[in-house]
């Protein structure tokens, strides 16, 4: 891009510590869109530490700065399952079971693709290890305009979807020759681990032994004690995954493929939240049906984002689609906010302007939920990171 | 004559037409004019003498001035006088465009006066043809970005808009429509619909390409329903995008009942393709550039040499009638010298012999190339050039490098570093095609692209006329949406509801036929319940060709 | 049919029936015997099957056909005497490039190219289709090409391709469908090209004799002599979709002869066997039938699926072969939902005169495609027609093969059954009058129907009696 | 009994089932009700019924009336038969369905590698195959445990399997071996691994079979899967071995011979794909092994390149080895199960013996003889309705009921 619309404005240091540093003041707006609440027009939020001290249409305190806006304030969106940003550091490819690796020793808060999320009003990204292996160890959740690290919501990333054997292909017979041969250097030079498995039984076999196995890291999913992010995309890896999370009572999210609506109630009942998969040309029939569903059925769910492929406004635009296929204007933006939060059991700290949640704004120039509204500013902790240089506030009384 | 008719059945052959229309030969005989053109190229012949009364001012009337080719001088004018329209447009402005008045500046200007040109609008007398006669009632009836008419009717009979006006009456058995707004259908300029995939990836296609061999109506249509599902009723297709040269396009209907191509296409010539920067390093782009331009100025003296052989040729002829004339005037003569020559080679004992003949040769023809030719009429601008390039370098070279084609209409086709080149595309009055990066596609988009909805916000706050398209890897179906969303991005809101819809069929000289809600048109409509661009809008009817092809679904 | 109407194939036809007449004389004493056959059932095509009837036949031809009480057997005739078995007439097969080296040139356009040069008599093919019945074979190129060789239809028997040969350059094969490397764009693209080039050629050849005679003639006045123009030696052209004007005055030798077979096509005289893979390709393979006038002496080969195009077909009342896959299934990529449309069907439905073909040379040729058809909703005499008399009728052989009647080649199969059962199969087949082949002592099928054992694995004696109890196994099934 | 059914818990288990596994599949037969009217009933035990009548109740067979009268609301075809099954419908079609990074893998099952939500399992069902035994395709030695299910019903495998007999699934010749090859320097691809021949196959076998027995004694001996092995020589689960050459036939038959003269056990051994079973059938018949015959190729050859013989089924009949049809689970028009009893038939075949084929054997095999595989009042509602004599090129299927309830895949929508 050449002009870009948006300029940073960034503090000189995006260190954690960072966040908890800044002054109290008031925030106040034509119309404040409190997420699963009501509208405030105008709406006043009170901002203090980074977090958000008070909400309401009278909000006021002693010698703390108000800011007065015009336009429409909203949570900041959140993006999950994306892979993309670890790259290759977040995954281990030499261990077919590693639950001790941790994504945020491979996790770069500087990276650029945090600041294209941030621009497109995502605050929030979860990422999730690009590993094939079964289970490639835990997540992290990131802000994307400081980097900063969610104690909470790094969940164990276990793998149910075929992409872990992609290593194991189909020797055609007479396989020096077939697809085994060129598996022998691997798919992306990368060269097949011993303990790796080469079948569904096989690796089902694994994780039931790990979970199985008395005070290890693994056998803490059981009865969520601690989140399990489960990877499936099939309908049938997806009704396999929920199969385990019921057996064990794991709590956490189940990154889905197109058509998980078709088992909608079974997950609801199983408690666990849904990553949408990335919507593609070829599947949004689907994926939007399975929305519908799954918002029918009570479930908590948001979409899939790969940053660095793909540009960050798919987030809204999935959400648009969905729309499309019926689904409602407070669900849409739910999936984009505090379903996704739900989702990965962060609905204590962020996707809606409540007193206690992480200040992570966005001020549009128009109703958050319409593709043409522009977005003017972004907040990350109470601390503003975006402002749209092309409409000054002056410009409007 | 002997000699066109060779030329036209190799043309033929070509495929590039059949004999009656055939689509060179058109241009060829309405020389320049190129409103003659549309007619033909869109068949519908009734509607044509119809239209010629306006035909005259379309280019004047349809708004957008600035990115109008060069030869529709009137713009200009006309516009200084339009600064007190400002206020006067303010009142009827709804509170949703209130909301700012950056977005609204560019098209201001000519709405009031086409009111002017627009009142009164006495029906359009048509010869019946067939198709059902609807009447549409809508709230707010959308004639074209900009120009809205409150509760107003649109009568469509015999698939074409038959009168627009706010105090229209159902004739009788009309089916009546009722919505909240009626509005053009969408027109993707730039899609991959519709054509055969072998032969849009082909990369040995050349000018004289044409796609009707190409396009495969059978396949799965669930992309073309879903397009027209979305609104988007037709859409420019062509083939063999790897190539230098793509041939021309076509602009086809997404109404998945059609298989018969002849049915579906409504526009066989929209524009020539071309495509840069495929090769990899600096120096090989500069010689696509040259390349390019070469073939251009070889077809520009292709058709200079065959006019000059037509009148070489005449002229051979009229020189050896006279000969043959003459020779037949003094056979006689000629007779009685050869006798004497005989007796006396015969005395001399010498063997006799003939005199030696000499005549002026014929001319020689030019080779035939159906390539050349193409190129030429492009170079007359009788057709836009779409030109498929992303840097700044090859952009500025190609605008640079094609300033000695006066009449040609260049198009750029992607165009991610444009706003470097920004004041000589205004200057040029050369649109840009944007596609967004499609997060939709299947595959990776370069990150670099993956703002090119940001750029048509850019580009168009830069005065540079944008268009919008699904691209080669984004689905039509979500055009409406790509358009939101470059309002999001600092497109005015007019501008990008026009990328989908004026400004397209501007593009490919089908102002007349498609585009907006005017008596004569195409019956191309949408009737919706909000605002085009609005997410939470959903389409009700979709009126395709005079029918209606989308029923609300229960 | 209304395609070949014009009477060039008959022509054509009779020709190549001298031909053969000419081979068979040549052929051993035994083609001037008198044969008759007396089988339980006979299969005419032409008319109601027979019950218990005769057929009387000399060295080539069907003499006549009948109840047995109508038709007496010459003292003289070599009887084959069949209570058990039904008679039908060889199946014909209507598109085939089996038999032949390799199918495809890699070359664009080579009407010039004639498969006989390609044909190989001793390739098993030609053995099975005895096996299984087939006595008619149209010989085309592959559909990997542009525009391919003239085909050829041949019997499979004889020695050499002229001792198998029933109707030379029966046709030229085409295709609209992309071949390697190219695009449906570009095919289309080069086979217009080559129907142009053809156009401009002639044209040129036109214009150059005209202008050479004027000269000719201004020369002679010139000169003071009497010029005396050279009287037409060509023959005006008679294209339906374009004519050259002044053909007249072009003797046909000095047409390029690798074009020659194009102008016989524009001209009507040589039918087009064109191949369409695909329903889209219907359009174009029409179009530049009707640019070229050879709308009505063509015939479509399609690939499957092509019947969504069946309507344009219909209409243009072009004929249609269809490809081994009589179903065509289609699943809908968002609802995975599976759609099964039996082809056949539709263009039984629509009119479309159509053509089986078999999947392959063995056990799924004719007569398995025939009763497949029939399983899936087709009528018998519909599914028997499709293998025999309208693929006879597409060669122009409609009075020669896929038929017993007088005066029809003598191309008889005797079944242990109904010819459309698992249960039956090929006893003996008849050759222009000749029996050619007898299941009882073909050597080959052991290996392939009983299995020949492995010396020392089982007594030798098994694979005897196995054949017999074959045999006799099919014939106990005839009488249940 | 003991040890296979801890086994089936294994399996059960693995396939993402809990205990509820077996209490089930009782559970789940309840299907729909209706009935059928036929012109001609073959049950598949000899007895045949005209104009008959066929009433079914939570899908079990409850009535069946010869000489009923017609009528129009009950659906009516030329013939009915019994739903088939198919030994070796290769309905496994993923990849990671089986164990490739061990050559003898006996404890996992198939089971939970199936996709049921894959439509091909309905296309299936409409050729008239209402059950089928999936095996791990054969990539290694010793695949696993084979699983029976119906084509339709719960798309939850726990729910879906069938409780009959237990099959471990193995492979003789090329198909363990082929891919194989030695590692170059530290191995570093599944597919570095023994064996690359016959001989090492063969080998695999016996190494498995013997530690197995031998563990008991010899305890360094015992590796996972050990005690499946210890139940098939104990006879409890069938040896499902595929074989398409004589030799590698005569293999699997000298290793069984071998097991019982070294007094391991006596295993109960069924060849699949014995495409050349007619080359050496003494040695089958000695061994009383059946054989699962590959579908009918059109040029003769099979599998491995084994040459399968026309009248093969005809010749297996004769000696009375027992023998089943196999359709390797195909749809598409021409290969179904019933083409293969068709060309069974065009091989000598009768039809009664062909039809046993695909019916009434098969399902005595799985030993759910008392619940499917011929049409018998109390029996599960498996059926097919032709629309001529059944297998017959010219006939087709007309409609299927799976434990009573009908199979929706439009099977011909001619337009």
């Amino acid at each position: 891009m050449f002009i870009t619309a948006l300029t940073l404005t960034l503090a000189a240091s995006w260190a954690p510590a960072q966040a908890s540093n800044q002054g109290a003041y008031i925030l106040q707006v034509d119309h404040l869109h409190t997420g699963n609440g009501p509208v405030l027009s105008p709406g006043k939020v009170l901002v203090r530490d980074g977090v958000i001290a008070e909400v309401g249409d009278a909000v006021s305190a002693k010698d703390v700065p108000i800011l007065e806006l015009h336009g429409h304030l909203s949570a900041g969106m959140i993006a999950l399952g994306d892979t993309t940003i670890l790259g290759q550091e977040g995954a281990d490819a030499t261990r077919f079971v590693l639950p001790e690796a941790e994504s945020r020793f491979g996790f770069d808060p500087h990276t650029p693709a945090l600041r294209r999320l941030c621009e497109q009003g995502i605050t929030t990204v979860v990422l999730t290890p690009p590993s094939d292996a079964l289970v490639a160890g835990r997540g992290l959740v990131a802000k994307t305009g400081s980097g900063r690290m969610l104690a909470k919501g790094q969940a164990m990333h276990v793998a149910f979807d075929a992409g872990m054997f992609e290593d194991t292909p189909d020797p055609t017979p007479g396989g020096m020759s077939g697809g085994g041969f060129f598996q022998f250097f691997g798919p992306n030079g990368s060269v097949t681990p011993n303990g790796y498995k080469s079948s569904y039984p096989g690796a089902a076999r694994l994780l039931e032994d790990a979970v199985q196995t008395k005070g290890s890291q693994m056998s803490q999913l059981v009865g969520g004690g601690i989140r399990a992010w489960l990877r499936s995309d099939s309908r049938a890896e997806t009704s396999r995954a929920l199969a385990f999370a019921m057996r064990h009572k794991v709590q956490g999210t189940i990154e889905a493929g197109a058509r998980v609506g078709e088992l909608a109630t079974q997950i609801q009942a199983s408690g666990l939240g849904v990553a949408l998969t990335v919507f593609r040309e070829t599947n949004p029939i689907h994926a939007t049906r399975s929305a519908v569903e799954l918002a029918k059925a009570g479930v908590p769910f948001g979409f899939c984002l790969e940053a660095r492929d793909r540009n960050a406004a798919t987030l809204r635009l999935s959400a648009a689609l969905c729309r499309r296929a019926g689904l409602s204007a407070s669900n849409a933006w739910k999936a984009l906010t505090f379903g996704a939060a739900q989702a990965v059991g962060l609905d204590g700290e962020i996707g809606t302007i409540a007193p206690g949640k992480d200040a992570d704004f966005v001020l549009w120039d128009g109703d958050p939920n319409e593709l043409t509204s522009r977005i003017e500013r972004v907040w990350v902790d109470g601390k503003q990171v975006v402002q749209n240089t092309q409409t000054s506030q002056g410009g409007k009384q | 004559m002997r000699f066109s008719l060779l030329r036209l059945s190799v043309l033929l052959a070509l495929g590039l037409a059949s004999p009656p229309t055939s689509a060179w030969s058109q241009t060829a005989d309405a020389s320049q004019n190129r409103e003659a053109l549309d007619p033909v190229v869109l068949g519908s012949v009734p509607t044509a003498s119809a239209q010629e009364g306006e035909e005259k001012k379309p280019d004047a009337q349809d708004g957008q001035g600035e990115d109008k080719p060069k030869q529709d001088a009137k713009d200009g004018e006309g516009k200084d006088g339009d600064k007190e329209a400002k206020d006067k447009e303010a009142k009827d402005k709804d509170d949703k465009e209130a909301k700012d008045k950056s977005k609204k500046d560019n098209d201001k200007k000519d709405n009031d006066k086409k009111d002017k040109e627009e009142e009164p609008l006495e029906p359009l007398v048509l010869t019946e043809l067939p198709g059902p006669v609807l009447f549409l009632k809508g709230e707010r009836v959308i004639v074209r970005p900009g120009k809205v008419l409150e509760n107003a009717q649109v009568l469509v009979r015999g698939g074409r808009i038959q009168n627009v006006g706010t105090d229209l009456v159902a004739p009788e058995g009309a089916r009546v429509i009722e919505g909240k707004v009626i509005c053009a259908a969408f027109l993707d300029p730039w899609s991959t619909l519709g054509v055969d995939v072998q032969s849009l990836r082909d990369g040995s296609g050349d000018a004289s390409l044409q796609p009707m061999d190409a396009i495969d109506l059978y396949e799965p249509s669930w992309r073309r329903e879903r397009a027209l599902r979305a609104g988007v009723t037709l859409v420019e297709s062509h083939v063999a995008i790897n190539s230098g040269f793509s041939g021309t396009g076509v602009m086809l209907s997404t109404n998945p009942d059609l298989h018969d191509p002849e049915q579906a296409v409504v526009l066989k010539r929209t524009a020539m393709w071309a495509r840069l920067e495929r090769a990899g390093d600096v120096i090989s782009r500069i010689e696509e550039v040259d390349n390019l331009v070469g073939k251009l100025k070889s077809g520009e003296d292709y058709l200079q040499s065959w006019s000059s052989y037509e009148t070489k040729y005449t002229e051979w002829q009229k020189e050896i009638t006279e000969l043959q004339e003459k020779l037949e005037k003094d056979f006689k003569k000629a007779q009685k010298d050869r006798e004497k020559d005989k007796e006396k080679a015969d005395k001399d004992g010498k063997e006799f012999k003939e005199k030696r003949y000499k005549e002026p040769k014929p001319p020689r023809k030019p080779r035939f190339d159906a390539d050349k030719e193409a190129l030429g009429h492009v170079a007359r601008g009788e057709m836009p050039l779409v030109v498929m390039a992303t840097r700044a370098a090859v952009l500025r070279n190609l605008i640079e490098a094609t300033s000695d084609f006066p009449a040609l209409r260049l198009i750029i086709a992607g165009g991610d570093q444009a706003m470097h080149v920004a004041p000589l595309l205004v200057a040029r009055n050369i649109p840009v095609m944007v596609w967004p990066a499609d997060p939709l596609a299947d595959g990776e988009a370069p990150v670099e692209t993956s703002g090119t909805l940001s750029l048509a916000g850019d580009l168009a706050r830069a005065g540079v006329s944008v268009l919008i398209g699904s691209g080669e890897g984004g689905s039509s179906d979500a055009l409406p949406l790509y358009a939101a969303l470059a309002v999001g991005y600092g497109m005015p809101e007019d501008h990008a509801l026009a990328a989908i819809t004026t400004r397209v069929a501007q593009a490919f000289d089908a102002q007349s036929e498609v585009g907006q809600v005017r008596r004569g048109r195409r019956a191309e409509l949408l009737v919706m319940d909000g605002d085009p661009l609005s997410v939470g809008t959903q389409v009700q009817f979709v009126v395709s060709g005079g029918e209606v092809v989308v029923e609300p679904k229960e | 049919m209304k395609l070949l109407s014009n009477q060039l194939p008959l022509t054509l036809a009779a020709l190549a029936g001298s031909v053969t007449l000419a081979v068979t004389f040549a052929a051993p004493a035994v083609a001037q015997e008198k044969q008759a056959i007396k089988a339980g059932t006979i299969i005419t095509m032409d008319g109601a099957p027979i019950q218990n009837g005769v057929i009387l036949m000399d060295g080539t031809r069907v003499l006549a056909v009948g109840p047995a009480d109508q038709i007496e057997i010459p003292w003289d005739a070599e009887v084959t005497d069949a209570p058990d078995m039904v008679a039908m007439p060889g199946f014909v097969e209507a598109h085939t490039n089996s038999g032949i080296d390799r199918a495809n040139e890699t070359l664009d356009v080579t009407p010039f190219f004639d498969v006989q040069d390609s044909i190989n008599p001793v390739d098993f093919y030609f053995e099975d289709c005895l096996r299984f019945g087939i006595t008619t074979i149209n010989v085309q190129q592959g559909n990997n090409t542009v525009i391919a060789a003239m085909g050829a239809v041949v019997k499979p028997w004889g020695m050499t391709v002229d001792a198998q040969l029933v109707m030379p350059q029966s046709g030229v094969k085409m295709s609209v469908s992309p071949k390697a490397g190219k695009s449906a764009a570009t095919q289309a693209a080069t086979l217009r090209q080559a129907f142009a080039d053809l156009r401009s050629h002639l044209e040129q050849l036109v214009e150059e004799k005209r202008q050479g005679n004027d000269r000719a003639h201004r020369e002679a006045l010139a000169q003071g002599r009497d010029y005396e123009g050279e009287d037409a030696k060509g023959r005006a052209m008679t294209g339906k979709g374009w004519i050259v004007e002044g053909m007249e005055l072009v003797p046909r030798v000095e047409v390029d002869e690798k074009m020659a077979p194009l102008l016989k096509v524009v001209e009507g005289r040589l039918t087009v066997y064109m191949y369409c893979g695909a329903p889209a390709q219907v359009r174009t393979a029409l179009d530049i039938a009707k640019e070229n006038g050879f709308l009505e002496n063509m015939i479509l080969v399609l690939g499957s699926g092509c019947f969504k195009a069946a309507d344009q077909i219909a209409a243009a009342k072009v004929p249609v072969i269809l490809d081994e896959n009589l179903v065509f299934v289609e699943v809908d990529p968002i609802t995975e939902e599976e759609t099964r449309t039996f082809e056949a069907q539709v263009f039984k439905d629509k009119g479309i005169p159509f053509a089986l073909t078999s999947r392959d040379s063995g056990m799924e040729s004719l007569w398995y495609q025939a009763a497949m058809a029939v399983g899936q909703g087709l009528s018998r005499e519909d599914a028997l027609a499709a293998v025999t008399t309208v693929p006879a009728k597409l060669m122009g052989l409609e009075n020669r093969v896929g038929v017993i009647k007088p005066g029809a080649d003598a191309n008889i199969v005797l079944y242990n059954g109904d010819p459309l059962s698992v249960r039956s199969q090929v006893q003996h087949v008849f050759i222009d009058g000749q029996k050619v082949y007898d299941r009882s002592n073909d050597p080959r099928l052991k290996h392939l129907f009983e299995g020949q054992r492995p010396p020392g694995t089982a007594p030798a004696q098994d694979a005897g009696s196995n054949v017999e109890s074959s045999d006799g196994t099919g014939d106990k099934k005839d009488k249940e | 009994m003991m040890r296979p059914m801890k086994t089936l818990a294994l399996a059960a288990l693995l396939a993402g089932a809990s205990d509820r596994a077996s209490a089930q599949t009782e559970a789940k037969s309840s299907g729909a009700s209706g009935s059928v009217y036929a012109d001609v009933l073959y049950t598949s035990t000899g007895k045949t019924f005209e104009n008959v009548l066929v009433t079914f109740q939570d899908g079990r067979i409850t009535t069946i009336t010869p000489g009923a009268k017609v009528d129009d609301q009950v659906p009516h075809g030329a013939a009915l038969t019994a739903g088939m099954v198919d030994l070796s419908a290769r309905v496994a079609r993923s990849e990671a369905s089986v164990e490739q990074t061990n050559e003898v893998e006996a404890s996992l099952s198939v089971a939970g590698a199936l996709d049921l939500f894959d439509p091909n399992w309905a296309r299936l069902a409409a050729t008239g195959v209402t059950t089928v035994l999936a095996s791990p395709p054969d990539r290694n030695v010793v695949g696993g445990l084979s699983a029976i299910l119906k084509t339709q019903g719960p798309t939850d495998i726990a729910e879906r399997q069938l409780t009959g007999r237990s099959f471990l699934r193995g492979a003789m010749g090329d198909a363990p071996s082929s891919g194989n090859r030695p590692a170059w320097g530290a191995p570093n691809s599944i597919y570095n691994r023994r064996p690359t021949t016959r001989m090492g196959v063969e080998w695999e076998w016996r190494k498995a079979f013997i530690d197995a027995a031998s563990a008991p004694d010899y305890p360094e001996l015992e590796f996972p899967g050990a005690d499946v092995f210890r139940a098939v020589l104990a006879g409890n689960v069938t040896l499902f071995v595929q074989a398409f050459t004589s030799i590698d036939i005569r293999t699997a038959v000298f290793l069984k011979e071998e097991m019982k003269r070294e007094g391991f056990g006596d295993i109960q051994m069924w060849i699949d794909s014995g495409a050349e079973a007619w080359k050496d059938p003494q040695l089958l018949k000695r061994s009383n092994s059946g054989v699962v015959l590959p579908p009918f190729p059109a040029d003769g050859y099979s599998g491995e390149n084994s040459f399968m013989a026309w009248d093969v089924a005809k010749q297996m009949d004769e000696l009375g080895i027992p023998f089943t049809l196999s359709a390797y689970g195909s749809f598409s028009l021409g290969s179904t199960l019933g083409d293969q009893a068709g060309r069974a038939m065009h091989g000598g075949l009768a039809f009664d013996k062909a039809l046993a084929a695909v019916t009434l054997v098969p399902a005595r095999v799985l030993g759910l003889e008392d619940r499917i595989g011929s049409v018998e009042v109390g029996k599960d509602a498996d059926l097919v309705l032709w629309s001529g004599p059944p297998f017959e090129l010219t006939s087709r299927v007309l409609a299927v009921w799976v434990s009573g309830t009908p199979v929706t895949q439009s099977s011909s929508a001619t337009r």
